[in-house]
């Protein structure tokens, strides 16, 4: 175990699965010769060579469709988005595209293939840079989409993306990259898919979040605690495929759910996952399950709008006081 | 196979026209056949053929060498199997939803799939597959491969950004990608001069440095010249080539296009039969003296059965299990069942 | 009142606007000369010639682009997708511009145009060409969205949505074109954005759709009528902004919801309807409320396996059995 | 208001060269307070400067009917907003996010508009804004007005899909909007050779029938003649243009682009800065004997008095109401509330 930057466990992983493997490559803006812009990919144009680490023009769509065109023989690229944001230039090759070409094909290609990058609200970046693009991707059958909260799953998820056959989003969050926390340093050492977190245990209600909201969650957690009431805090962290045995069998003991989420509330994924609680918890449950999310509104720039739309540990604790 | 690449390395010999003229006049066959399965209803959707311009996939596919280069292509996507040696039935099946088909019925008339013949579809988003196809020539290029790419799109599909793009990438990287635009003049309803500003497509080779030419893609003996000629380059020289091939699309635009009224008079589509790639080729043979109108005619006959053969066998497929709707959304996962 | 088809329907709140108003106009893909894919734009080029009947290359991001920008000048564009699977390409420009620019200005510029199209599958159009749009456009503020059933919602909303100074996400179905149903010819009559209809009373569950799902609906109530259960069928029609207070009414009178949507279940919009109703209702509902969609798979193109994909009255009956 | 659009019927009158002196130096010591701004903390997100290529804005919307005609642009805004007049304490403000701001501190840096003016932002989308800017002149069109559209883009955004597929409409349908590429030789990090397969941007008019023309971007006074040049030909051919226009980015790419070293030398930044358009401009002058260089610097110091007062009051306003993130989503109704 080393502590290391949220940062520093990606690159990391994209080292150890560049000496691993040789058909592992990247692409991306900015990525080689100016170190990325989040700095992840820092070094490694001078470690791998520009055939491994390519930057590229603006142009999402074409050379996101490179990228697949390239694992569709067999490569394995990992593609850096300067912000999902900018992925959604490539929706149409990522979604129409990637995602359906193995079952098209009755799975005689495959695509495998990580586009990765921050996705979410950092700081002051306005509407066009702000976007959480989760309840997108999250949508379409072919993709995986995975979000880590922890340093330590930032690296193994990321290793498990690049190991991966099929096309995988891969989110990361801004506001994460200096977070510090343990992290393996066995090359072996991957995170499945699949699989949610629990990264507290409680009794009284379970708090559900993926990505920097599982701090939020945290957060409340804690405030909780002081008020004498036990959270247990799920870090989701799959949310294509979704781990509801974990999350379902804490609703069942807890009674009670909340789903947080930082994009906008409505059509979010976290309307996604309190459906599927009630599906499978209906009996169990004290109360509806309580959703928590970004205001629906365009990302403003001011600061004080900006916090204005973020969920905060008070907007959880206020929304919660109707099903505890 | 019937239309089995072709040995043309000495396209001007008997043997090597016949076999051209057979292997073209076999995909209009076919590809007649196709449209008529399409009205009787055992194929939906929408299916495109190649009438008309049989001699851009016989010339270029027979120039590559078949099962390691790649090809790619849009919807309209028949004759490219066929000239790279796809299984006839399979095509057929695949375009009738049968279990037999190149995916098992799960792609259609317009994604089919052959990797190891070397196709890579069968693409449905106008444009969408041009930066697929750059990305394959990328692949081959990072693993040291010298494999060329034919990476054929339409002249509507010239328009769309993404193909740009992968122009701009495919020379700035030096990729081994041929960007063949197949001018046929048509994009669905929307004649050529009515979507794009400059109706000379080659021209979008220039802002990138990227050799580009004008062919013509009526005369299948001069496309082979071409297509060795740009072949050789791009894999010698691993850098793309774009080149712009006028044909003609004597077809509706899909086979459910009843309406070409709307976009061409009769006497235009008359006019552009009149450059007809098989004719053509078929007064070449007849002038050589190596094949008689009537032995052409017995050719034509004896083609029409095997189409109906190949047909037939198809047909007496079934459809896929019910179960196979989740077969292959992930190589190593299932989706959660059920509606 | 004329019984007309929901093409002409579509063709005649076209005519209608651009009889009133000459700043609407029309762009898109092979509408004018050839008359429009599904003909809904037939005889309007010669109508309104070809400055105010645009046929475009297959450029969906430009096209749409030059159509944001021109509303944002006054211009009225009503802009057709091929079909909307297609808009995907041109989603940036509608979620990250269109979507934005009157927040971004505070409400300086807006964009008063239409983006339509028919959404969903037809009849083995395969993968690419196959797909639901809804869950995509309804989670994005700015946008309206709306999913009219009928020819006279069809007619009406298409005036509503050119008459709406806001950017409107316009789903047609590929298989209602030729649907009939009686439609009103008043040129001043139009369907107002955020009512749901209830197109059958009934007291023991609810069943809430929107476009061709609608008809599965009533299928569907027919059957269980047969039953002796009484259903009560909701076309929401107008998914953002959405009539939670009509859906609400009736689910607290038939304490049972079932709500059915075309598009991929995970992740698509009726998730988000069914946690709305679990949010709002929860102390009325007798048990979940439950989902009925399409199944998690790009869409096959043999027969029977897209039909399987389809949620069907059958599916929906075995579905309810657990709440009924 | 200083920088309000300049007479420049007679370019080289003394007074016209002054004032445009005058103009840019007064952009150029607003921008640094931007960086300023941004550093002291006072403002976030990204903000970029247009120090360096001030005779691209004072030379191309000088000769606009500024108010009239349209200009939109990236998020290297400011200099733009300037020169069409808008409210320079709003600006300020807008970058600062308070509610004086242009759009009440809801875009910021990035996202500068002021209709009124013409300017329609602002955007942040590499190449996202382009079809817009053709839409402008699109509705301009429309409506039968002899509008003029001033399409500004980034080398980088010019290998965006969305631009080519604007030229090719723009050409087709004659719209009167003049693309033009600031080739300052960077996007981001990223120069100019390593993202363009061929560094001549022009030639991107080339595949499209389009005008096209390189054009130096450090003389003010030349860039004066183009523009009314090329803006006169499209106000009366109503026909779109494509100009690159060669200059230099001095500054980081945004405030917060601390590693300058990673993607050019010293010594490349200080023979560009040679090249300087306000350098250029004051030796003229002096030359000229309209200034002294005297004059000129109290010329700069009276303007950096300006700029600090302008400053000063747009920092004594207050930040929105937290009302406010709801205001303006829609014209006419609300979104759910809440989170
Ligand atoms: C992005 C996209 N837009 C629209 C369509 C609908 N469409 C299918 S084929 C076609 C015309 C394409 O013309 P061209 O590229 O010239 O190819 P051709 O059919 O002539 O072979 C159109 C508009 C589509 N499939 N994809
Ligand atoms: C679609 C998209 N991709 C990436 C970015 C990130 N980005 C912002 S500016 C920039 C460089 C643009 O360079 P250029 O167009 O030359 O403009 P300049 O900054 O030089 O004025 C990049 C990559 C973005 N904003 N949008
Ligand atoms: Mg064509
Ligand atoms: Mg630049």
């Amino acid at each position: 175990m080393a502590t290391i930057t949220y940062r520093d466990a990606l690159r990391l992983a994209l080292i150890e699965e560049m000496d691993r493997d040789t058909l592992v490559m990247l692409m991306g803006e900015d990525i080689g010769r100016y170190q990325g812009t989040f700095r992840v990919t820092q070094g490694l144009l001078e470690k791998y060579g520009s055939e491994r680490v390519m930057d590229t023009p603006i142009t999402e769509p074409g050379f996101t469709g490179i990228a697949i065109g390239a694992a569709m023989v067999g490569v394995r690229p990992v593609v850096e988005m300067m912000t999902m944001s900018f992925s959604i230039l490539a929706f149409d090759q990522i979604f129409n595209h990637a995602a359906k070409v193995h079952y098209m094909t009755n799975g005689q290609l495959k695509v495998p293939m990580v586009i990765r990058g921050p996705s979410g609200a950092a700081n002051q970046l306005s509407a066009q840079h702000s976007q959480s693009v989760d309840a997108w991707y999250a949508h379409v059958p072919g993709l995986k989409v995975v979000a880590p909260f922890t340093p330590q799953d930032a690296k193994g998820m990321l290793k498990s993306a690049i190991r991966d056959d099929n096309p995988v989003i891969f989110l990361e969050h801004p506001t994460l990259y200096g977070a510090k926390g343990d992290v393996s340093e066995d090359t072996e050492f991957v995170t499945p898919f699949g699989k949610a977190h629990v990264l507290k245990e409680g009794s009284d209600i379970t708090l559900l979040a993926y990505s920097k909201m599982v701090q939020t969650c945290l957060d409340t957690a804690e405030n909780l605690h002081q008020q004498g009431i036990s959270a247990e805090v799920i870090d989701i962290r799959s949310l294509l495929p979704l781990d509801m045995e974990t999350i379902s069998s804490s609703v069942r003991k807890t009674n009670r759910a909340v789903v947080v989420y930082e994009g906008w509330r409505n059509g979010g994924f976290g309307a996604e996952i309190a459906a599927r609680i009630s599906e499978e918890c209906f009996d169990y449950l004290d109360g509806p399950v309580v959703r928590v999310a970004g205001l629906n509104v365009p990302m403003p720039y001011a600061r004080n709008l900006e916090l204005e739309c973020m969920p905060k540990p008070e907007n959880i604790l206020e929304s919660i006081k109707k099903i505890l | 196979m019937l239309v089995t690449p072709i040995d043309i390395s000495n396209p001007e010999s008997p043997d090597t026209l016949l076999h051209l003229y057979k292997q073209m006049l076999y995909t209009r066959i076919y590809e007649e056949k196709c449209n008529q399965i399409y009205r009787s209803g055992k194929a939906g959707g929408y299916l495109h053929v190649y009438i008309g311009m049989e001699a851009l996939s016989s010339g270029w596919i027979n120039a590559l060498k078949v099962g390691w280069d790649y090809v790619i292509t849009a919807y309209r996507d028949h004759a490219h199997a066929l000239a790279l040696g796809s299984d006839p039935v399979k095509i057929f099946s695949e375009i009738m939803g049968r279990s037999t088909g190149l995916s098992r019925g799960k792609g259609g008339s317009m994604h089919l799939y052959d990797p190891q013949k070397g196709l890579y579809g069968g693409w449905g988003i106008v444009g969408g597959h041009v930066p697929l196809g750059a990305g394959l020539a990328l692949g081959a290029k990072y693993k040291k491969e010298d494999r060329v790419v034919l990476n054929f799109l339409g002249d509507g599909a010239s328009n769309a950004g993404v193909v740009f793009e992968s122009l701009n990438m495919a020379k700035l990287w030096n990729l081994p990608c041929i960007f063949i635009i197949e001018n046929n003049e048509f994009a669905m309803g929307t004649r050529l001069e009515y979507h794009a500003s400059d109706t000379e497509l080659h021209k979008r080779g220039m802002p990138f440095g990227m050799k580009h030419e004008r062919l013509d893609g009526m005369d299948v003996l001069q496309t082979i010249k071409d297509a060795k000629r740009i072949i050789n380059h791009v894999r010698e020289y691993q850098e793309p080539y774009l080149v712009e091939i006028m044909c003609y699309r004597y077809a509706g635009h899909g086979a459910a296009d009843n309406d070409q009224a709307l976009y061409r008079t009769k006497d235009e589509l008359y006019k552009a039969k009149e450059r007809d790639p098989l004719t053509k080729l078929a007064n070449l043979i007849i002038e050589k003296n190596i094949a008689t109108p009537q032995q052409l005619e017995t050719m034509q006959e004896e083609l029409e059965e095997v189409v109906e053969e190949q047909y037939a066998e198809a047909d007496a497929a079934p459809a896929p299990e019910a179960e196979e709707v989740y077969h292959h959304i992930y190589t190593d996962m299932e989706v959660e069942r059920g509606h």
